[in-house]
C-alpha cells in the first residue's frame, strides 16, 4: 500500500472514531482528532523526506489498483512535487487548526445565539474527513478520482460552515455549496468529454492521468475541455467575478474553517490547473493564457481593493484572498517556470499566512465576540502577544521580504514579467494596495487608545500562542531558506513546462549578444 | 355513406366531452362526460369498421363499452366514499394536491 | 580633496580619474575575519531575538544585552576595516556565499554578502552611530514599560540595516531594504497607544512600498535583461544592455530611493515618522535608514553612469528636496520636525552629489558619513531636552536653555557647527565638495547647493537660538535639568564626531582614495576660482546665520506663531502642502474607488449572482402556480399538450 | 359547409343520410345539453338522449349488436347508475355555473375548439376522398354480424376477452369495498332500539315512524308531502334528498317556512339522538352534515378537516438541526 493511502486512510480513521466518542465526553474527542491529525502529519513528514526530488519519475509514490476497468477508471495516487507541497500543507494545517480551534465551536455557540452548541465532535471528525479528502484530491493521478475527491469534498465543508458557523452560515453554506456544484457540474461534462477522447485516442477508456499526456487533442476540443476544468476551478480558487461565495463562507464560517476553506481547500483550483488544464490542454492553455491574465489582474485589484474597504476581518482577508489568488493564476498562467514555481510556492506561503490572518483573528474575535473593526481599537495595549502575532501575520500576507510569500509573490511578478512585462509591471502596483489594507486594518483594531470592549482581554495562552508558532516558523524559515521547498517544486514545475511545451524567454543580454543589435530588448520580452 | 362524416361528428362530440371535463365542476357531470368522450371514440370505431370492411372496429368499441362500465362503477364508488367525507361532489374541492 | 583645506594646503587639484573596480574575491580567499563577517548580522539578529521572544522574563537585562550584541559588531566592524585597510585595492572586495537562497527556475539569487570598502563604510556609520544610541536609549527609555521592546525593533533595525549594506544582490539588498521599513515601522508607531503614532508608521510604511514598487520593477528589468539580479554580474554585463533599459531601470531604483530616502515626491511621510521616540529619530530617520537609498544609487553607479537621463533625474529630484526641505526646516516650529526638514535637505544635498554622477560620488558618501554623525548628534541633543521638558518639541516654549543644560547646549552647537559648514568642522569639507562638484557639472545645481547652504545656516541658527538662547518661555510644569552620563556621553561622542570627523576623513583616513575603487570618479572642472566659491559659500552662510540671529536671539519670540506672514512661510508650515496634495491626489480618489467597488461588488457582482438564484426561485414560484390542484387545470394543461403535439404533427406533416 | 357538402356528395342512401342528420342533431344537442344544464338529472337525461342517438347510428353503420349493447350497458345500466347515485348525492344537487378558476372557461373552450379545428382539419381532410368498403361483407362472412364478432372475440380477441372479464369483476368488487362501510359500534339488536324510543318519547320525541309523503295530497309523488288533518303540508313525510322541492305556497309563505325550520331542526334532533343511538346509515342527509360531525368513520375522519402536519420551514437547512 502507497504510503499516500495511508496518509488518506489515518484522518478517516481518525474521524470514525471521533465521531463514536461519548457525546459528554467532548475534550475526549478533540484529543483523539489531534492525535490523529499529528499522525498525519507525522506520515506526510515521512512522506516528504523519502521524497527524491532529482528521480526521474514524474511521480512518486505511484500506486494503481483496478477499480472500475470498464470505464478505464483506476484507483491511482500519486505525487509530484507540487502535490507534495500541498500535501505537505493540508497535513501541517489541520493539526494546528484543530489545536488552535479547540474552542472554535463553543465560541462560534456564544457568538450566535440560538445555535447549538452540541456535538462538537462531529465538528472535529468533518475536519478529519476533510483532510482526508484533501489529500486524496493532491494524490489522486486518475482523473476521475480527482474529480470525485473534487466533489465529495463539498460535503464536509457545508456542513462546517452551516452548522457550525457563524451569522449568516446557512445563507453561507449554500452560496458556497451552489457554486462549488455549478462548477462541479461544468467540470463533469468536460470530464465525459475528455473521457470520450480518451476512448477515441487509446481505443479504451483510460483516466490515468500519465497516460493521458500522450494524447493528441484536436484545438477546438480541447479549448471547450480546458474553459470546463477551468471554470470549475476558477470557481474553487475563486478568481474574479466568481468570487462571491467566499467572503460570504469567510466571514460565516469558524476561523478554523475559514482556515481549511481557503488556506487549502481553494488551493484545489490553483492546483487543478496546474495539473490538469496545462498538460492536459497545452495549445489551448497557451492560446487563452492572456484571458486569464487579464482576469487575474482584475482579482488582483479588485479583491485588494475591496479589501481596504471591509470592516469585517474576516471578510476582509477573503478579499485579501482573492488578491492573492490572482496573483496564483497569474504565475500559473504567465508560462515561465519562475512564475510557475513562484504561484506554486505562493500556494504554501497563501495557505500559511492566510492560517494565521485566521486563527489570530478567530482569537481576538472569540474575545471581542465581534469581527467588526470598528469594536476593536487598541489591542495592543492590553494583549501585545495577540496584537504582535497579528501583525506579524498581516507582514506575511502583504509578503514582506522574509517571509516566504515574498519570493513567492515576487517570483511570480518576475515570472510574469518575463513574458508580459508591462502587466507584470502594473500588478506591482498592488503591493502598496496589500500595504495599505493590512496596514490600515491593523492600525484601526490593534493600536490606537485601548477601547471600551477591548479592556480586559486575556493575552493568548499558551496553548493559542504555540499552534501558531509552527506557522511562524515556516513562514519565516522558507522564508530564508526555501531551498526544501523549491527543490522539489522545481522539478515538477519544469516538467509540467516540458508538457505544455513552453519555454522561457531568454534574458535580453542573451538575445542583444547574439543579435548583435541591443535594442528594443523590453519591448522584446514585453510581446 | 362518407365515413369523415361521423369521424367528424365523433370528434365533435368528443370535444364537448372534454370541454364537459373542463368546465363542469360536478363530478358526476364530469364523469358523464368522459362516458361522452369514450362513446365519440366508439363511434369512429364504428365507423372505421365499416370504412374498412372488417369487425374489428366493433371488437375494440365493445371493449371499450366494457372498461367504461368497469370505469363507471369503480368511479362512482370513489365518488360515494368521497361524497360521504367531504359532502361534495365537487371536483375542486379534493385540491389536496395543494399545500 | 578639492576642499578649501586642500588649496590651501596642496599645490595641485589636477587628479585623475579613476574607473570602478569590480573584482571581488571569495571569503575564503579572503580567509581570517572575513570568513566570518556574517557575524555583523547575526549579533543583532540574535539579540533581537532573544529580546522578543524571551518576553517578559529578559526585562532586566534586555537593554543591555540589545545594547551589547551592536557594540560587538561595531568591533568586528573596525577590526574589518583595518584587515581591509591592509589590502590590496582590487582584493578589498569579499563576497561571502553562504547558501543558496531563492532558486527557481532560471532565476537565482544567494544568501550571499559582500564586504567591499562602500559597505564598511556602511558598516561602521550604522554600529558606530548604532551602538551610541543604544547606549543613550538606555536612559531615554528607562521609564518606558516596553524598553525591552524598544531595543528588540532597535536590533531589528540595526540587523537589517546590515543586511541592506552587505547584501551580494538586488533581492536579498530588498529583504534588508523591507527589513529597515518594518523596524522604522514598529519603531515610529512605538508608542502605539497614540493614533497619530500608529497613523505616521502606517504612512511612513505605506509610502516605502511606494518607492519598493521601484525597486521591485527596478529588479525585474534586471533579471530580463542580465539574467541575473547579482551585483558583479549585473555590472558587469551592464554596458551591453540597450541604453533605454539602463535608463529605466535607473528610473526603478530612483524611485525606491526616494521613498526610503523621504526625497520629493515621496518626502511626506518623514515628518511624521517624527512620532517616534527621539533615538529612533536619530538613528533611522536621520543617520542610516534614510540614507540608503544614497546607498541604493552610489552602489548601482555602473547603472546610473551608463544612464546619464535617469543621472539627470536624481540630480533634479536632490535639488528640489534639498531647497524645499531647508525651507520646511525653516518655518516649522516643532524642534524634531524642524531637524527632520532639516535631514531631507541634507539627504537632498546627498542625492545632488550623487546625480552629477562619478564626480559626486564619492561625495554623496562623505556627506553621508558626515551627516550621520551631526544628525544623530543634533537630533540626541534634541531629545535630552525633550526628555527634559516634558516630551514638548515646540520652539517658542523654550529659550533659554543654555543656562540649565550646558552638556546639550555644547552638543548642539556642536551639531550646528558640523552641519553648517563653519571651517574646520564636518560639512565645511562635504559639503564644499557637493558645491565645488555641482558647480563644475551643472551651475544651476551649483547655486542651488549655495542657496541650500544659506538655508541651512538660517534655520540651524533659528532653532539654536529659539532653544537655547533668548529669553525663557516655558510651560509652568517644566523644570528642566541636565541629562544623565548615560545620554550625555553618547551626545558628547557624536559631537566629537561632528567636530573632527571632516578633519579625520580627509587628512587621517583619505575616504575618497577608499572609495574610488568602488565609484569610479571623474574630476570636473569649475567654472570659477575655488577661493571665490569658498568666499561665496561662506558669506552665504553668514548672511543665513545674522539674518537669523537678528530675528530669533535678538528679539521676543512670540510663544504662537505670528499670523501675518508670508505665503511661503504659509505654505512651510504646512510642510509646502505635501499631505493636501497627497490626500487630494490618492488618498479621496482612492476612497472613493474603494467605496464604488464595494458596492459593486455587493450589488454588481454579487448581485447579479443573487439576482440569478432569486429569479430561479421566482420562476419556481411561478411555475408551481400551474400545480394548483385542481384536476381541471391540470386536464386543460393536457388538453393543451395534446393541441400541441397534434398541432406538431400535422404542421410537419403539411412541411 | 364544405365539408358537409363532401358528406352529402358522397353519400351512401338517402334514408342513412336522413337518420346521420337526425342523429347527429341529437347527439350534439345531447352533449352540449350535459355541458349547460344546470341540474345534475337534466345533464343525465342528455346524456341517455346521446347514447340512444349514438345507438341508432351504430345500428345504421351495421353494428346492430353494439347498438343493443349501447342501449342496454349504457342507457340501461350505466345511466341508471348515474341516477342511482344522484339519487344519494341529492337530486336538487345543483352546480353554480359560474366558473371559479380564473381563465378556465375561456381557455378550455378556446383549447377545444382548436381540437375541432385540428380533428375536422386533419382527419375530415384526410378521409375525404377515401372510400367506405362497407361492412355488409364482414357481416355476412360468419352469417351476422353478432356471429362474426362472437367468432373474432373467441378466437382472435379472447385474450382481452379474459383480461376485461376479470376487469369487471375486480371493478365490482373494488365498487363494493370502497362503498363498503365499516361498522364503528356493536350491533344493535330491535330490543335495544325499541326501549330507546321509548327512552326518547319521555323526551318528547314520537316514537312511531314518520308520515308517508303523499297522504291526502292530490299526487302520491315521493316528492308531495302529506297533508296533515288541517290540510297543511308536511315536510316531515318527504325523505331527506328530495326536501328541496318544496310546494310554491310553502316557499311563499314565510310564516309556514319559518314553522318548517322549527319543524326541520326538531326532526334533525331526533334524528340525532336516534343516529347516537346506532342508527347509523340511514343514509342520505345531505343536509345534516354539520349535525352530525362526529359520525365520520374514523378512517375517514380527519383525512379532509385535521390540519396536515407544519409544512417544513423553508429555512430549516441541516446546518440547523
Amino acid at each position: 500500500m502507497s504510503i499516500l493511502t495511508i496518509l488518506g486512510i489515518i484522518p478517516l480513521v481518525g474521524s470514525v472514531i471521533v465521531g463514536f466518542t461519548p457525546t459528554k465526553d467532548v475534550a475526549r474527542a478533540k484529543i483523539i482528532a489531534l492525535v490523529f491529525a499529528v499522525a498525519t502529519f507525522v506520515v506526510a513528514v515521512v512522506a516528504v523526506v523519502g521524497f527524491d526530488p532529482n528521480s526521474a519519475e514524474p511521480f512518486q509514490y505511484v500506486a494503481q489498483h483496478d477499480w472500475i476497468p470498464a470505464l478505464g477508471i483506476s484507483f491511482a495516487v500519486g505525487v509530484d512535487g507540487i502535490g507534495l507541497i500541498l500535501v505537505f500543507l493540508a497535513t501541517l494545517l489541520v493539526p494546528v487548526v484543530i489545536w488552535a480551534g479547540w474552542n472554535d465551536v463553543e465560541e462560534a455557540g456564544e457568538q450566535s445565539p440560538g445555535q447549538t452548541q452540541g456535538n462538537v465532535r462531529g465538528y472535529f471528525a468533518l475536519m478529519l474527513v476533510l483532510e482526508a479528502m484533501m489529500i486524496g484530491v493532491f494524490v489522486s493521478l486518475d482523473v476521475v478520482l480527482f474529480y470525485i475527491f473534487f466533489e465529495v469534498i463539498l460535503i464536509p465543508v457545508y456542513f462546517m460552515i452551516g452548522r457550525y458557523g457563524t451569522g449568516r452560515r446557512t445563507y453561507a453554506a449554500v452560496k458556497f455549496l451552489v457554486y462549488s456544484l455549478l462548477g462541479g457540474l461544468i467540470m463533469l461534462a468536460a470530464l465525459a468529454g475528455l473521457w470520450y477522447v480518451s476512448l477515441q485516442n487509446f481505443g479504451g477508456a483510460n483516466m490515468y492521468f500519465p497516460d493521458l499526456l500522450s494524447m493528441d487533442i484536436d484545438p477546438t476540443v480541447q479549448g471547450w475541455l480546458f474553459w470546463g476544468f477551468f471554470i470549475a476551478f476558477a470557481i474553487k480558487a475563486p478568481l474574479w467575478p466568481v468570487h462571491t461565495w467566499l467572503p460570504d463562507a469567510a466571514g460565516s464560517s469558524t476561523p478554523g474553517t475559514a482556515t481549511l476553506l481557503i488556506g487549502v481547500l481553494d488551493k484545489i483550483g490553483t492546483f487543478g490547473m496546474l495539473r490538469l488544464c496545462l498538460p492536459l490542454f497545452p495549445e489551448a492553455s497557451q492560446q487563452y493564457a492572456p484571458v486569464i491574465i487579464a482576469i487575474s489582474v482584475i482579482g488582483i485589484f479588485y479583491g485588494a481593493l475591496v479589501a481596504i474597504g471591509q470592516s469585517d476581518m474576516k471578510r476582509m482577508f477573503g478579499y485579501v484572498s482573492i488578491s492573492h489568488f490572482g496573483f496564483m493564476t497569474m504565475g500559473i498562467f504567465a508560462f515561465t517556470s519562475v512564475a510557475q514555481t513562484g504561484a506554486t510556492f505562493y500556494m504554501l506561503g497563501h495557505g500559511l499566512s492566510t492560517a494565521m490572518l485566521f486563527l489570530v483573528a478567530g482569537y481576538l474575535i472569540s474575545r471581542r465576540k465581534s469581527a467588526q473593526v470598528t469594536d476593536f481599537g487598541g489591542v495592543v495595549n492590553v494583549a501585545p502577544v495577540a496584537a504582535g502575532l497579528f501583525l506579524i501575520a498581516g507582514l506575511s500576507a502583504l509578503a514582506l521580504p522574509g517571509f516566504m510569500t515574498f519570493q513567492a509573490e515576487f517570483l511570480v511578478l518576475v515570472g510574469t514579467f518575463e513574458r508580459y512585462a508591462w502587466v507584470a509591471a502594473f500588478s506591482t502596483l498592488a503591493i502598496i494596495l496589500a500595504a495599505l489594507y493590512i496596514l490600515f486594518m491593523y492600525q484601526r483594531s490593534m493600536t490606537g487608545p485601548t477601547s471600551e470592549g477591548v479592556k480586559g482581554f486575556k493575552d493568548l495562552n499558551f496553548r493559542e500562542r504555540w499552534a501558531i508558532a509552527p506557522l511562524v516558523v515556516v513562514l519565516i524559515g522558507l522564508g530564508f531558506y526555501p531551498s526544501p521547498a523549491m527543490n522539489v517544486i522545481n522539478p515538477a514545475v519544469e516538467r509540467t513546462m516540458e508538457w505544455v511545451g513552453a519555454t522561457n524567454p531568454p534574458p535580453a543580454i542573451a538575445d542583444a549578444t547574439a543579435e548583435a543589435t541591443p535594442s528594443d530588448s523590453v519591448e522584446g520580452s514585453a510581446r | 355513406m362518407d365515413p369523415s362524416a361521423y369521424v367528424i361528428l365523433s370528434g365533435i362530440l368528443f370535444s364537448i366531452g372534454a370541454l364537459g371535463v373542463l368546465l363542469r365542476r360536478n363530478a358526476i357531470v364530469v364523469f358523464m362526460s368522459v362516458e361522452l368522450m369514450l362513446n365519440s371514440a366508439n363511434l369512429a370505431f364504428v365507423a372505421f369498421a365499416r370504412m374498412h370492411g372488417n369487425l374489428d372496429g366493433q371488437v375494440i368499441a365493445f371493449f371499450v363499452m366494457i372498461v367504461a362500465a368497469a370505469e363507471v362503477v369503480v368511479g362512482l364508488a370513489i365518488l360515494m366514499t368521497i361524497f360521504r367525507t367531504r359532502r361534495s361532489a365537487s371536483v375542486d374541492e379534493p385540491s389536496l394536491l395543494r399545500n | 580633496m578639492i576642499s578649501l583645506a586642500s588649496t590651501i594646503l596642496s599645490t595641485s587639484d589636477e587628479e585623475p580619474a579613476v574607473e570602478p573596480i569590480t573584482a571581488v574575491v571569495s571569503a575564503a580567499e579572503a580567509g581570517g575575519l572575513f570568513e566570518w563577517f556574517w557575524l555583523l548580522i547575526a549579533f543583532p539578529v540574535f539579540g533581537m531575538l532573544v529580546l522578543l521572544i524571551g518576553g517578559r522574563r529578559t526585562n532586566a537585562w534586555g537593554h543591555l544585552l540589545g545594547t551589547a550584541v551592536v557594540l560587538v559588531p561595531f568591533g568586528i566592524g573596525v577590526a574589518l576595516l583595518i584587515d581591509m585597510m591592509g589590502r590590496a585595492e582590487d582584493q578589498r572586495s569579499v563576497v561571502l556565499h553562504m547558501w543558496d537562497w531563492t532558486i527557481a527556475g532560471n532565476f537565482t539569487a544567494d544568501m550571499a554578502l559582500r564586504l567591499d570598502p562602500l559597505s564598511m563604510v556602511f558598516v561602521l556609520l550604522i554600529t558606530g552611530v548604532g551602538s551610541l544610541i543604544h547606549i543613550y536609549s538606555i536612559g531615554y527609555m528607562s521609564h518606558d514599560p516596553d524598553r525591552r521592546k524598544f531595543f528588540g525593533f532597535l536590533n531589528l533595525f540595526i540587523a537589517a540595516m546590515l543586511l541592506l549594506v552587505l547584501a551580494n544582490n538586488y533581492l536579498l539588498l530588498y529583504v534588508g531594504w523591507e527589513g529597515v521599513g518594518l523596524a522604522s515601522y514598529l519603531l515610529v508607531g512605538f508608542w502605539q497607544y497614540k493614533n497619530s503614532a500608529a497613523v505616521a508608521a502606517k504612512k511612513a510604511f505605506v509610502m516605502n512600498r511606494v518607492g519598493d514598487v521601484g525597486l521591485s520593477l527596478g529588479i525585474m528589468l534586471m533579471f530580463v535583461t542580465f539574467g541575473s539580479v547579482a551585483f558583479e554580474e549585473v555590472f558587469a554585463a551592464a554596458g551591453e544592455a540597450d541604453g533605454t533599459v539602463v535608463t529605466l531601470i535607473g528610473l526603478a531604483l530612483l524611485l525606491a530611493a526616494t521613498g526610503k530616502s523621504a526625497q520629493y515626491p515621496l518626502q511626506a511621510w518623514l515628518l511624521d515618522a517624527m512620532e517616534g521616540p527621539t533615538p529612533v529619530s536619530a538613528l533611522i530617520h536621520a543617520a542610516t535608514m534614510v540614507t540608503a537609498g544614497v546607498y541604493l544609487i552610489v552602489r548601482s553607479n555602473a547603472l546610473f553612469d551608463l544612464a546619464p537621463i535617469a543621472l539627470n533625474v536624481v540630480l533634479v529630484v536632490g535639488v528640489v528636496t534639498m531647497v524645499a526641505g531647508a525651507v520646511i526646516g525653516c518655518a516649522n516650529d516643532d524642534l524634531k520636525k524642524s531637524l527632520a526638514g532639516s535631514t531631507m535637505s541634507q539627504i537632498g544635498y546627498m542625492f545632488t552629489a550623487a546625480g552629477l554622477g562619478p564626480a559626486g560620488y564619492v561625495f554623496a558618501i562623505f556627506h553621508l558619513l558626515m551627516h550621520g554623525m551631526f544628525k544623530a548628534d543634533l537630533f540626541l541633543s534634541a531629545g535630552s531636552v525633550m526628555h527634559n521638558m516634558n516630551d514638548q518639541l515646540n520652539m517658542r516654549r523654550f529659550g533659554a536653555l543654555r543656562t540649565v543644560m550646558i552638556v546639550t547646549t555644547g552638543t548642539f552647537f556642536a551639531g550646528f557647527l558640523g552641519i553648517t559648514g563653519v571651517p574646520p568642522f564636518d560639512s565645511f569639507f562635504s559639503k564644499d565638495d557637493i558645491i565645488k562638484s555641482a558647480l563644475s557639472q551643472n551651475w544651476l545645481a551649483g547655486i542651488a547647493t549655495i542657496f541650500a547652504a544659506g538655508l541651512t545656516a538660517f534655520y540651524m541658527t533659528r532653532q539654536l537660538s529659539m532653544t537655547f538662547f533668548g529669553k525663557k518661555r516655558w510651560t509652568q510644569d517644566v523644570k528642566p535639568k541636565e541629562s544623565p552620563p548615560v545620554m550625555t556621553v553618547p551626545m558628547i561622542f557624536l559631537s566629537a564626531g561632528a567636530l573632527f570627523g571632516g578633519l579625520t576623513m580627509v587628512y587621517l583616513f583619505n575616504l575618497q582614495e577608499w572609495l574610488t575603487p568602488i565609484t569610479g570618479f571623474t574630476p570636473g572642472e569649475l567654472p570659477i576660482p575655488d577661493w571665490a566659491v569658498e568666499v561665496i559659500t561662506i558669506a552665504t552662510l553668514a548672511i543665513g546665520v545674522t539674518l537669523a540671529w537678528r530675528q530669533y536671539a535678538t528679539r521676543d519670540v512670540p510663544e504662537t506663531p505670528p499670523v501675518n506672514v508670508t505665503p511661503l512661510t504659509v505654505a512651510a508650515r504646512k510642510s509646502l502642502y505635501a499631505d493636501a496634495i497627497n490626500e487630494g491626489l490618492f488618498m479621496r480618489p482612492g476612497q472613493h474607488l474603494t467605496r464604488f467597488l464595494v458596492w459593486f461588488d455587493n450589488r454588481g457582482v454579487d448581485g447579479i449572482v443573487r439576482g440569478t438564484a432569486s429569479g430561479v426561485s421566482g420562476l419556481s414560484n411561478r411555475l408551481k402556480l400551474l400545480q394548483n390542484g385542481y384536476a381541471r387545470s391540470y386536464a386543460l394543461t393536457m388538453v393543451v399538450g395534446v393541441l400541441v403535439i397534434a398541432a406538431i404533427f400535422i404542421v410537419s406533416r403539411w412541411v | 359547409m364544405t365539408l358537409v357538402m363532401q358528406a352529402a356528395e358522397s353519400s351512401g342512401s338517402t334514408g342513412e343520410q336522413v337518420t346521420f342528420w337526425i342523429c347527429a342533431f341529437l347527439i350534439v344537442t345531447g352533449g352540449l345539453g350535459l355541458i349547460l344544464s344546470r341540474k345534475t338529472v337534466h345533464s343525465a337525461l342528455f346524456v341517455a338522449q346521446t347514447m340512444i342517438s349514438l345507438a341508432v347510428l351504430y345500428a345504421a353503420n351495421g353494428a346492430p349488436f353494439l347498438a343493443l349493447v349501447q342501449v342496454i350497458v349504457y342507457t340501461g345500466a350505466v345511466m341508471m347508475l348515474f341516477l342511482f347515485v344522484l339519487m344519494l348525492v341529492g337530486v336538487d344537487s345543483s352546480d353554480s355555473l359560474i366558473e371559479t378558476l380564473k381563465g378556465q372557461r375561456v381557455a378550455a373552450i378556446l383549447m377545444v375548439l382548436g381540437v375541432v379545428v385540428l380533428i375536422v382539419a386533419s382527419v375530415g381532410g384526410a378521409l375525404s376522398n377515401s372510400t367506405s368498403l362497407g361492412i355488409a361483407e364482414a357481416n355476412e362472412e360468419f352469417g351476422g354480424n353478432v356471429e362474426g364478432l362472437a367468432h373474432l372475440m373467441f378466437t382472435t380477441y379472447l385474450l382481452p376477452l379474459q383480461v376485461v372479464a376479470a376487469l369487471l369483476i375486480s371493478a365490482a368488487l373494488g365498487a363494493l369495498v370502497l362503498a363498503h362501510r365499516e361498522r364503528i359500534g356493536e350491533r344493535l339488536d330491535q330490543t335495544t332500539l325499541a326501549n330507546r324510543r321509548v327512552a326518547a318519547f319521555g323526551d318528547g320525541v314520537h316514537p312511531g315512524g314518520l308520515p308517508n309523503p303523499g297522504v291526502l295530497a292530490s299526487s302520491n309523488a315521493i316528492g308531495t308531502p302529506a297533508l296533515l288533518p288541517d290540510g297543511t303540508p308536511t315536510e316531515l313525510s318527504v325523505p331527506v334528498p328530495l326536501r328541496g322541492k318544496k310546494a310554491p305556497e310553502i316557499l311563499n309563505d314565510p310564516e309556514l317556512i319559518k314553522a318548517e325550520q322549527a319543524e326541520i331542526e326538531s326532526i334533525s334532533e331526533s334524528e340525532s339522538a336516534i343516529r347516537d343511538a346506532g342508527l347509523a346509515g340511514i343514509g342520505g342527509h345531505t343536509d345534516l352534515s354539520d349535525v352530525y360531525p362526529d359520525q365520520l368513520d374514523p378512517d375517514e375522519a380527519g383525512t379532509g378537516e385535521t390540519e396536515l402536519p407544519p409544512a417544513p420551514d423553508d429555512d430549516a437547512k441541516p446546518g440547523d438541526a
